[in-house]
């Protein structure tokens, strides 16, 4: 395992993609320490910046430590391994990963899992605004994987999504799944407006009754057998999931038909 | 009492903003708050009156103007006088929150905020 | 009798109305035709109010050589680890490009006035493209108009005039064969204008574009943000019906709740009427060359607006290399202000950290970020001190036009002076 | 300058891989020299430098189509150098980069093949900010509200002045017809699919645009041809469509309106035709299922009329973003595509449309495409006729010309693509049967003779003395030839080498190319611009300060 902490106050913005396992792993300390980051507009070695010591455990695990809400792209492009973060982390963290694990204890910034294909990032703590989603111009968002948000998120989570699974135990921002094609959005707090908004295809599923936009319809009340098979296979990560979740009904809405309006949205009624 | 807040363009905000940002024309034209009448006769205020107005990010003492927005809704030209209203965090979308933010508003003996008072809240 | 100047470009905003005359006499606009209120205010008074070189020293603005000035405005960039260049929008291409040139040596940010105006249409434009037009299409062609959160009759005074409501076109002659829409939160001087107006509760526009798709595809929806049925039926029946369509927008839809996703159901839902009309869509840009702005950005980097050199390559992220974004984080360390005053127009939680950092203010005229700048450098006004390009909102581009000299250097000199300083230490 | 040693192959010349010495100064190719640079080219293939005919580069259209695409733009970012500027890559690249790639594959010329009248000032400001090439921009006209007025009242004298005031007030090069009058009906949402549909309100057929435009060009002297992008581009059997096109084209003179007085002026001067991206017009079949390749009648009817030239509009298997001013065909691509689409009209003018593409080998329809382009290429017999084109960004982006050169070169090349492309294609084309592989001096001609002479720039595409000494040095390698022809060993512009061992060593700003024709605009044409404009007169012809660097090429 590798430790690293921030040596100052960051003032402006770091961008370190390569703190990855991928990167990392065929590396000694010192080339490790000489690994190329950006401060603002300038290129330093990592070491300059952190702290970089060799601990006890795992070699492919990276850990962090401190406040490091300034740093962004931490394990862009990851393909295995593990970081874990204790403190606020910036944006972009684990965007387009493919594999491996991230974890989170504290708050992680925007566009975190952007665009990602697989692996499983979870925060517990407050995560910003396009969680899961596309940048600007993409057709398609997240792509596989799981996000896991023990915490508040932000708007435009799973925007443009395609596959994989995001699930928040706090409150989301509006427009959550937003031109989704794909995939499964969970809120087990409050999804906020506009969940949905021109999706074409794909699920979200709310313990909570949101408002609707006016162009999904309410089509049914009914046990979907896919909901007991999601959220059991979601247990391991500690969500809030109750019993009556399991056995219970759900409101059907189908949306957007504004859109291609194959999406629906699923509202647990009780059991 | 509570009410939507939007702020934009007028022709007065443009053409005292091109007599100059520091002319008194721009601290008539701008440091005023549109107001319904039936919104100012709830708020027991005559036009010319000064109200503040008070939102998440700011507070700023208006002049009332009668009319020209919607009842339940005030309306403030843009400027500096609104932005101490406005909310910066743009939610990853590069535009910060400017128009159908909730104030609060209420009459006031205060005088209205000045420019310099504004430069004073910046620091500068 | 002075000088006078015919068809000039009115440089102030993106109607860019090229039908200006302009009477000089000794050096001083004395007065204008065709003008709009605020045009005319412009032209008029353009020697008022103009700012001088200054640089703060003990925290008071004290007035310098221009040459002391631009030395100062390098020193600081050059020193800046995360600098911003923000504006653009008030000066022509050439200037522009040489924005953009500084933003790459210097390696930081640089966004337009786009970011607090359009920047969610461009957002919106970039996830399904737009069908737009040039304004002689909407003048010859379009028998229904739909002004949707946008005030032309007070920001774009002459639209109507020129482009939009009463110009005789070649296959519509006038207002009488033109049906005009205002939908907005409130009746303004625009709604004056229209034959239908629809008002919608704040923070509605994208539950009320939504439900115009669902009933254009053939879904029944009920009343929808304040709008009853009957009459989005009737809109979306026009909307179908009509030979020729325009939709143009403003602020009302980019900036409320909903912000690019407002712009993304109006680009989709015009995109869907082009199934069954010809059907199109223009944002009513404001200022003069803000269009232009992100036409020089993106031939130059292939982004619009806020584009980040750290890399030294472009990278572009609208909420991470945005002005407001970089200024309510608080991690730029340094500022140039070109074309634009971001104290008149930001959030003050944004502007505060404008005041923090050195800040230098290319201006010609007193703004309120010159105010709490660090260093103020007073240029030619363009398009009446000096001339180049700008970009009309429909992205025609038209030559500004210099009708009295300048006591001081163009944009375009004082960034090559910039630029010259850097490169040469 | 001295440049030793090299084989040199110069087509325009009849210099069939020879070993010579060429010598440079000023800018030129002279005769002989005393001292300055040697460059010692021994082993290596000394060529002019390459002549793009027809490429999207600049303007607002090409400028949307990057605005709408920063999703292609994050896959090729270029970082700044000490001499070069950043800027991005791939599909649509920036003006910077777009002028570094051409120069590093060896190419010194490009014209921009689509410029809207009113977006004229646009696309030189763009052009100015393109480094290392000389460059020109094609005017469109085909949907032109003056155009086709003077073609409907018949009146080529009106036409001619129109046209030729045009093309200064544009500063433009050629004329330009996309989709002719197809693109006037798509502004009401309709299109045309015949050369004798009629456009609405004007009641003239494309046939009429086609061949009063073709006589006006001629009439005018201007140096290129018409340059046609043809109708029902991209519909399978649009072959027909093409080949009318070409064959509506001096074999007969008169026409619609004033036959006679076109006679006499023409004083037997032979009409030309340049056929754009062919291989978007040579579909065989009924429906996208039926889709086959009509290259060998298409390439029967360019062996036979020697007034048509064409380009080929290659397809390459990778990323496109399709951009053309043919805005109903957009639509449809949008339709059949689910893309994002971009469209935007041009008041009086013209319009465009932009959306993303991708050509994949196991698509039958791209497949099919693929081989088009390239058999049409075998099949014409005359090389002097058929430029390499891939109409960039539409069948692929332009750095890719050096793939095209290895398959056309090397029947090896092509197999191993045919190897990997949907299967059921291999039946629709003869490409699979095509023996024909191109020397190195054919190449030269489809690179840089053939389109140089078809522009009428007697200065490109040769190393004779008094040429521009545009000059590329290629390590030629048989077993590479795309790796041959990506990275020059040096490119020589204007006499000053700007590339070196694949790196650009200078940035140089190449000039623009204009005509000067006769033409003035009439009282009643400036009465109807001010009509229907919503620009003034005054304000519409582009400026000289628009063009800092330019040499206008004579009219014969």
């Amino acid at each position: 395992m590798i430790i690293l902490r921030p040596k100052v106050r960051f003032k402006v913005p770091i961008e370190a993609e390569c703190i990855s396992p991928d990167v990392f792993s065929d590396k000694s300390m010192d080339e490790i320490r000489k690994l190329e980051i950006l401060y603002g507009n300038k290129r330093k070695p990592l070491g300059e910046l952190f702290e970089i010591e060799e601990g006890q455990g795992d070699g492919e695990t990276i850990k962090m430590e401190g406040d490091m809400s300034r740093v962004k792209h931490v394990g862009a492009q990851m393909s295995k391994g593990r970081i874990e973060i204790e403190g606020d982390i910036g944006m972009h963290l684990g965007r387009e990963m493919s594999g491996g694990e991230i974890l989170v204890r504290g708050n992680a910034g925007d566009w975190l899992g952007a665009e990602m294909k697989g692996g499983l990032i979870t925060v517990h703590g407050r995560v910003g605004n396009l969680a899961g989603a596309g940048y600007r111009g993409s057709k398609v968002g997240m792509k596989g994987g799981t996000i896991i948000v023990n915490g508040d998120a932000g708007r435009e989570v799973g925007e443009l999504m395609r596959r994989g699974v995001i699930a928040v135990t706090g409150s989301l921002g509006e427009f959550t799944g937003a031109l989704m094609t794909g995939g499964t959005i969970v809120c087990f707090g409050k999804l906020g407006g506009r969940a949905g908004a021109g999706m074409e295809r794909g699920t979200i599923l709310s313990f909570d009754r949101p408002s609707f936009l006016p162009t999904f319809k309410r089509s049914c009340v009914y046990r979907p057998t896919f909901v007991p098979l999601l959220l059991n296979s979601l247990r391991k990560y500690g969500l809030p999931i109750k019993r009556e979740y399991l056995e219970g009904s759900y409101e059907r809405y189908d949306g957007d038909i504004a859109s291609l309006g194959r999406g629906e949205i699923l509202v647990w009624v009780g059991s | 009492m509570r009410l939507l807040l939007n702020t934009g363009r007028t022709v007065d905000q443009g053409v005292s903003m091109e007599r100059g940002k520091t002319s008194s024309e721009y601290f008539e034209k701008v440091a005023v708050a549109f107001i319904h009448p039936d919104d100012m006769k709830e708020l027991g205020i005559d036009e010319g009156d000064a109200v503040r107005i008070e939102t998440d990010f700011g507070s700023t003492v208006l002049k009332c103007v009668k009319g020209g927005t919607e009842k339940g809704t005030i309306f403030v030209p843009m400027g500096p006088w609104a932005n101490v209203l406005t909310g910066p965090n743009t939610e990853g979308s590069g535009m910060p929150s400017l128009k159908g933010l909730t104030a609060e508003i209420s009459g006031t003996k205060e005088k209205v905020t000045t420019l310099d008072d504004i430069l004073r809240m910046l620091g500068g | 009798m002075g000088e006078v100047y015919k068809n000039v470009v009115c440089p102030f905003c993106g109607c860019l109305c090229d039908d200006l005359e302009v009477v000089v006499e000794n050096g001083k606009v004395v007065s204008t035709k065709n003008a709009c209120p605020i045009s005319k205010t412009k032209f008029l008074d353009h020697s008022k109010d103009r700012a001088k070189p200054q640089v703060r020293k003990d925290g008071k603005l004290i007035e310098v050589s221009m040459e002391e000035a631009i030395n100062k405005a390098a020193q600081i960039l050059k020193e800046s680890e995360f600098p911003l260049i923000y504006g653009l929008s008030s000066t022509e291409s050439d200037a522009q490009r040489l924005a953009v040139e500084l933003a790459e040596f210097i390696g930081g940010s640089i966004d337009s006035t786009a970011s607090t105006c359009h920047g969610p249409t461009i957002v919106a434009a970039q996830g399904c493209g737009a069908v737009k037009c040039t304004l002689g299409e909407v003048k010859n062609r379009a028998d229904l108009v739909i002004f949707w959160g946008c005030n032309p009759a007070e920001a774009h005074i002459r639209h109507s005039v020129r482009y939009s409501v009463t110009p005789q076109g070649m296959y519509v002659r006038g207002k009488k064969e033109r049906f005009i829409v205002h939908v907005d939160v409130r009746e303004t001087r625009t709604s004056r204008m229209a034959d239908m107006f629809v008002k919608v509760e704040p923070g509605k526009d994208y539950e009320l574009l939504s439900a115009l798709r669902a009933v254009i595809k053939g879904y029944e929806v009920g009343d929808v943000a304040g709008v009853p049925a009957e009459m989005i039926k009737q809109l979306a029946e026009r909307m179908k019906g009509c030979r020729f369509g325009i939709i143009f927008f403003g602020m009302g839809l980019t900036m409320s709740s909903g912000k690019h996703m407002n712009i993304d159901a109006a680009l989709r839902l015009v995109r869907d009427l082009n199934d069954h009309t010809k059907f199109t869509i223009t944002p009513m840009r404001g200022h003069f060359n803000v269009a232009g702005a992100g036409e020089v950005l993106t031939w130059i980097t292939g982004y619009p607006f806020a584009v980040n050199f750290s890399r030294g390559y472009p990278n572009y992220n609208p909420g991470e290399f945005s002005a407001v974004d970089l200024l309510f984080r608080g991690e730029c360390d340094a500022a140039l202000i070109l074309a634009s005053d971001p104290v008149a127009h930001f959030p003050i939680g944004a502007s505060q950290h404008l005041a923090k950092i050195p800040t230098v203010v290319i201006d010609p005229k007193v703004s309120l970020t010159s105010l709490i700048a660090e260093v103020v450098i007073p240029c030619a006004i363009a398009g009446i001190e000096s001339e180049g390009t700008a970009y009309r909102m429909d992205g025609v581009p038209l030559r500004l036009r210099k009708v009295v000299d300048s006591p001081y250097p163009t944009d375009r000199e004082i960034l090559e002076g910039i630029l010259r300083r850097m490169k040469g230490c | 300058m001295l440049i030793k040693n090299g084989l040199v192959y110069d087509p325009l010349n009849g210099i069939e891989g020879e070993k010579m010495d060429i010598f440079v100064k000023d800018g030129k190719i002279v005769e002989s020299g005393d001292g300055g640079e040697t460059i010692d080219a021994s082993g290596f293939v000394v060529l002019p430098g390459g002549v793009d005919i027809h490429s999207h580069v600049v303007g607002s259209k090409v400028n949307l189509g990057r605005l709408m695409r920063p999703e292609d733009h994050r896959k090729d970012p270029v970082p700044k150098t000490e001499i070069t500027r950043s800027g991005v890559g791939y599909t649509v690249p920036t003006t910077y980069i777009t002028g570094y790639r051409y120069a590093l594959m060896g190419y010194t010329t490009v014209m921009e093949a689509a410029v809207p009248p009113l977006g004229a000032r646009h696309a030189h400001e763009e052009l100015n900010d393109i480094p290392m090439v000389d460059k020109g921009a094609f005017i469109l006209m085909g949907s032109n509200h003056f155009v086709m007025k003077y073609v409907a009242e018949g009146d080529l004298e009106k036409l001619k002045n129109f046209v030729g005031w045009l093309l200064k007030a544009t500063k433009g090069y050629a004329i330009k017809l996309v989709n002719p009058g197809g693109v006037e009906n798509w502004k009401w949402g309709r299109n045309v699919n015949s050369l004798d549909d009629k456009v609405e309100n004007y009641g003239v057929t494309p046939r009429e645009i086609v061949r009063s435009l073709a006589k006006v060009n001629e009439e005018l002297g201007l140096p290129h041809s018409i340059h046609v992008h043809c109708n029902n581009l991209g519909s399978p059997g649009n072959s027909s469509t093409l080949i009318e096109t070409v064959g509506s084209i001096g074999a007969e003179m008169g026409g619609p309106g004033s036959g006679e007085s076109t006679n006499e002026t023409l004083k037997g001067t032979a009409e030309r035709i340049h056929i754009t991206h062919i291989q978007f017009n040579s579909y065989g079949g009924e429906d996208w299922a039926t889709i086959s390749s009509a290259a060998e009648e298409v390439a029967k009817t360019l062996n036979k009329k020697k007034n048509a030239t064409c380009d080929l509009g290659q397809v390459i298997f990778d990323d496109a973003t399709t951009m053309t001013a043919d805005g109903p065909w957009q639509h449809k691509l949008y339709k059949l595509t689910g893309n994002k689409w971009y469209n935007s009209d041009v008041e009086m003018e013209v319009g465009a449309g932009i959306v993303p593409y991708t050509f994949k080998p196991k698509s039958l329809v791209n497949a099919v495409q693929w081989m088009i382009g390239l058999e049409v290429a075998l099949l014409v017999e005359d090389p002097w006729r058929v430029v390499l084109t891939t109409d960039h960004p539409n069948g692929g982006p332009f750095y890719h010309y050096p793939k095209v050169i290895a398959w056309l070169m090397s029947k090896k090349a092509r197999e191993e693509t045919l190897g990997k492309i949907h299967k059921s294609a291999l039946s629709r084309s003869t490409l699979p049967s095509i023996e024909r592989e191109y020397s190195l001096y054919e190449m030269a001609i489809v690179t840089r003779a053939g389109p140089a002479k078809l522009l009428g720039l007697k200065n490109k595409g040769h190393l004779g003395v008094g040429a521009d000494a545009d000059i590329a040095i290629y390590e030629f390698k048989e077993n590479d030839i795309e790796g041959s022809f990506s990275r020059a060993k040096y490119v020589i512009k204007d006499g000053e080498v700007v590339v070196k061992d694949g790196r650009i060593v200078k940035e140089h700003w190449g000039r623009t190319f204009l005509v000067n024709p006769k033409g003035e605009l009439m009282d009643e044409m400036k009465e109807e611009f001010s009509k229907y404009y919503t620009v003034s007169l005054d304000n519409y012809p582009v400026q000289p300060e628009y063009l800092p660097r330019c040499e206008v090429v004579p009219c014969r």
